[in-house]
């Protein structure tokens, strides 16, 4: 057993922070809510960086490579708040794993596509294509785009009216299944590298910042704050590679994993941009401030590919399951 | 005990109510509405006669307070003024200064606001920059505070400065009463998470106050700031009134939404509701405690912090239900409630931290012994060395 | 509006302190739990000193007191975990209100009453006569009690198999509902007593103990803590004494106050319990410590009486009820 | 990254598990049990072969945990002697100290214990009092220590004592081995809150010490028991070991007992499993990092006191739910989550309190400033007066 990250995903990682770290920040999520500037480093630049096509087989123009790799990446991005998410492809890699041209057509760009679930669907906006389950069937087609006002700029909400749907795969229920699963892997890496932000954010605050004679850090009530941050980051950690692993080797593992890292990432993304917010004082509280836009993305994340409610209970029913046998 | 009204609060309550029922206000003209309340006599209940008050009791000014909660009207405009500033210069004023201000300030006449925080002077306030030095039979001021609510409109404010940077930090300080409309004054808007703009950043540069509009002894401006601290421990989750949305509120929001929901959502929206629910009336009727006190004469002592303390925490408690019973919607959906969510990061850091509020508890209240200080018996100059 | 207790009230809490401090203790507590010994100060004790009797009508040989002025003494009761609890004596006043035999029995001492809810039933030990109530019918009768290994041994907790039973109030469950609510806002009392007595000597521990060459209490970690209790419960006590006013004076008001004290004493107990353990260090986790003994009545009371999770569904359905008109 | 066993793990997975097939243990013969265990070489795994251990890696010595584990075996009865006292003895012990105990401690032919805290030096274990005293060729002990786990069956125990109070309290310690059947040695039990009796009180009454049982220099005592406690770290929920109740043995009895509640009381005891649940798994999977990173070499660091940090957090709630869904009965009924509720409290006390923990990670992992030391360059003598 070796339960860390090779040096083929630390280099993949530092690849990644050069890339996202160059072209997305949380400067361009205040952008994108403040004058509705589109979100970085967009569809476009994330394809052709082959960043977001990673898990696409090669035969099909993707990369081949390993649900693991991608929350990697995945990992990076969370941490500016870069756009749109990989959870899309992650999921559609998966989706469409039999269908070789739509294959081709996400690992090129041609199709643009987004997964509708209950809710808001994440990055409808600049999607062409719409993926759902219906009756059990996945269906396919285009569709009509409502923005409302999200919280959140960065994860290019829409409300979806589909239009014509093509049946796709039938009889998809495990397959959807699946897919959702390393989604939730994807979005809780994403959250996982907005959270270790955060905290970054907040330890070097509370180095600097003095109050009374002394940096607020040396403080207990802030110290504290800030290692229970760094608790749940961690675990969120190995929850996360525990869960994107499971994906690529353990399948019975995955749901469990999944739906551990998916609530994982809610409270602990939550948890950090409280935390780190209030470390802060009134400056943490300004719109110039990066921390809300790291809140926004949390109380935005939560809801996503079912809320964190719905995981805990899921879990719930699989640790007893597991426990009768 | 009783929680009855006496006769007199009975009578007083029936002529608030009847006075609200006749003059609804007009949201715009947030002055001209809190003069008529004034003239009414229903602002500033509990303030002397002298001072342009009618020398009512807390209960009545409670009750005033209740009444107009529960008409949802607005807070008055100038409720920073009437809470912190104005009972600094009632205490610390010259006849001149309670002549010319107190009336105009029960009016909105003027609007005032409280010039303390500094960028680097939070929870240390008494670490603060902004410089007044002698010149004639007056003071120059320059330095630069923030977080100041209101000083966008205020035509007055209450600025604490430092006369003395080579005594330790609480002894060098001076207040004034400053006119925001000043040369050398300027506001800029600070915009907050939630988007909106209740702060400022405020810049004195080379500002002349004269020596008359001092507030208080100069050095003696520490003692003057904690009448003003004092002051608005009540206005802030004392005496009963709730931070942030009332439970009632999110009761009815839950109740509104609470049948289009799962039954297992419904039992998880339940048992939140519940206990937010009773952390928020455990905090108002500490409050109403507190009011009790206040009435038979106490001053209001720091034990007031504890329903900031917690009240802060039942409205983010409650305010994150009412989102979550919206479902996934929430993300875009309902605007108020979004508003309200990121308004509630502020309230834990605005007025007292809630760090800072539990040291002050730890400490005047439960007598638990202070931490050492490491700027201990040091000049103000060489603590920022 | 004076929401402060008067000097009558004072003065009643100043004999009862007194009297109870006198006769009952957490060291009586721990020897209950060790050898067995009976709770104190006792039944007759309780009956004898006339607290108990206090909200019986004078006409029957009670006090003819208010529920508040029982609940002032039952705070008291709850700082040395007096037995056996107010509670049954507050429930039974009213249970049997137009029944002035059996009240005169209750007040004298004759009949030593216990009320049968779901689960384990509270001072079951020592009472023989139990009441109940069945389809609507309030019902009275002997019973066998079983006491099984109780975690508090001053709560007199048995099962108890009922003998043959006497119908004593047809239509009876309003007034059941009002003295279980009347019995909730006593229990609460009572852990308000034990939770203020909790924060007193994790206060006076936290002056006295030092490490690192200072009070342990001028840390944050444990001085933010003990305001955390501090805070809830001065709340608790407002909740308390609210509900107790509304029992005298405002029956309208007494199933959301009384649902609140119940849950909040509950929750509040716990905390305080716990925290004061973790103040002590080792010390506070040692048989010879008083924690453990409270700690005990937390982990007991918040079950009484319908359990904390109860009560605030009940909050939660009240309030909306409410907000609904 | 790979969680599944290599072909060197699977083999010695199965050598470990068709062992424990064969040997079942008798519960009360907890000695012989770590001897026959130790005669098969699962013992002392990654201790080196010199010091009477097999010069194994980590992850075989965590694989016969697991595996031990699975089948519900209770921990060995010298786990101490093997977690602190043996590692302490290996680096710091003279060559005849190694060869007198190692081999004698892994076979559980002797029992050793940890004396290192006192009733006033528990998180700030270097203001021990206990002194040891120069007395020719050996030394003079007196003094009290407490919460010593297994002091009344132990045989020997490494003793930190006080030799010099005229230097900073850190500089003035040693370390010895100590016979706890030498004359002037009384053991007595503490009761603890659950009623067990797991820890003990030990008084030293002069008691003689030879000198060749110095563990280290003299005044080193210090960095020795920085030994001891590093390698306690990882036997307090690091390496992916749980606290309180296997989270699988919670799961399973909420699995038993959830179909009698009401549909309400399921979603709750659900949304709680499932908390608790996530938590433990947390703590395990970042053990498993731990250990993975120990397999590299690396020391055990500050971060493993995470696990033990949260792994308290989750047990305590874990357990708490498993009260809970026995319903009101669980106040008289179930003495087995009773009791293990009862153990909790101390959990987040003993090997670091949470508070203690939580200033280790604060400042050794994540860089934040210590606090201001009130006993800073004092003597040992100066600072208890």
């Amino acid at each position: 057993m070796n339960f860390d990250l090779d040096q083929e995903h630390l280099d993949l990682a530092d690849g990644a922070r050069d890339f996202l770290s160059g072209s997305a920040s949380p400067a361009a999520a205040r952008a994108a809510l403040d004058e509705g500037a589109g979100v970085r480093p967009g569809r476009a630049e994330l394809i052709k960086s082959g960043y977001a096509t990673i898990t696409i087989p090669e035969s099909a123009g993707g990369g081949g490579g390993t649900v693991l790799q991608l929350a990697v990446v995945a990992e990076q991005a969370g941490r500016v708040l870069a756009g749109p998410s990989l959870v899309n492809f992650a999921r559609a890699a998966v989706l469409l794993e039999n269908l070789p041209d739509r294959l081709a057509g996400l690992a090129d760009g041609s199709l643009a596509v987004a997964v509708i679930d209950d809710g808001p669907v994440l990055d409808a906006i600049g999607a062409d294509t719409f993926l759902t389950l219906r009756d059990g069937t996945l269906v396919c087609g285009p569709g009509e785009v409502t923005a409302r006002r999200p919280i959140d700029a960065t994860r290019g909400l829409g409300d979806v009216t589909l239009g014509e749907t093509t049946d796709l795969v039938r009889d998809a229920r495990p397959l959807w299944g699946r897919a959702e699963r390393v989604g939730r892997t994807i979005l809780a890496a994403e959250g996982l590298g907005a959270a270790a932000r955060l905290l970054e954010m907040g330890v070097e605050y509370a180095k600097e910042r003095h109050t009374f004679g002394r940096p607020i850090g040396s403080y207990q009530a802030v110290k504290h704050m800030l290692v229970d941050v760094y608790v749940a980051v961690e675990q969120l950690r190995s929850l996360v590679w525990w869960a994107a692993w499971a994906a690529d080797r353990a399948p019975g593992e995955l749901p469990l994993a999944a739906a551990a890292a998916k609530a994982a990432a809610a409270t602990t993304l939550e948890l950090a941009a409280e935390t780190v917010i209030q470390v802060h004082g009134g400056i943490g509280y300004t719109w110039e401030h990066d921390a809300h836009l790291y809140w926004r993305r949390a109380k935005t994340d939560r809801f996503l590919l079912g809320d964190d409610v719905a995981a805990f209970d899921e879990v719930a029913r699989l640790a007893m399951g597991e426990a009768a046998r | 005990m009783d929680f009855d009204d006496t006769p007199d609060e009975a009578a007083w309550r029936a002529e608030v109510r009847s006075f609200l029922e006749r003059h609804p206000p007009v949201p715009e003209q947030a002055r001209a509405w809190q003069a008529t309340l004034y003239d009414a006599g229903f602002v500033g209940v509990t303030w002397p006669v002298e001072a342009g008050g009618r020398g009512g009791t807390p209960m009545q000014q409670a009750i005033v307070d209740q009444e107009t909660a529960r008409r949802g009207l607005p807070p008055l405009i100038n409720l920073i003024g009437i809470g912190m500033c104005g009972p600094t210069v009632i205490v610390h004023g010259s006849d001149s200064q309670r002549q010319r201000y107190l009336k105009r300030l029960l009016r909105a006449d003027d609007l005032w606001c409280q010039l303390f925080s500094e960028p680097s002077a939070g929870s240390d306030l008494a670490a603060l920059r902004t410089r007044a030095v002698r010149d004639g039979d007056g003071w120059r001021v320059s330095g630069q505070k923030v977080w100041t609510t209101l000083a966008h409109l205020a035509d007055f404010g209450i600025l604490l400065t430092r006369t003395d940077p080579d005594v330790p930090k609480h002894r060098g300080l001076t207040m004034f009463v400053v006119d925001m409309k000043a040369p050398g004054v300027t506001v800029r808007p600070l915009r907050q998470m939630n988007g909106d703009s209740h702060f400022n950043e405020v810049f004195f540069d080379d500002v002349r106050i004269p020596d008359d509009e001092r507030l208080g002894d100069v050095g003696d401006g520490w003692r003057v700031a904690l009448t003003t601290l004092m002051s608005e421990r009540l206005s802030l989750g004392g005496g009963g009134t709730s931070i942030g949305p009332k439970p009632e509120a999110v009761a009815r929001h839950v109740a509104a939404h609470i049948g289009a929901l799962p039954e297992d959502r419904q039992v998880l929206a339940r048992q939140e509701l519940g206990r937010g629910y009773v952390a928020a009336l455990g905090a108002r009727y500490t409050g109403y405690r507190q009011l009790s006190k206040l009435s038979r004469g106490e001053l209001p002592g720091p034990e007031a912090s504890a329903g900031k303390l917690s009240g802060t925490r039942s409205a983010r408690d409650l305010t994150d239900l009412a989102v979550r019973v919206l479902g996934p919607d929430a993300v875009t959906g309902d605007a108020e409630w979004q508003d309200m969510q990121a308004m509630l990061p502020g309230m834990a850091i605005a007025g007292g931290s809630d760090q800072v509020l539990r040291n002050i508890i730890g400490e005047r209240v439960l007598g638990l012994p202070a931490e050492p200080r490491a700027d201990k018996g040091v000049t103000f100059r060489e603590s920022i060395r």
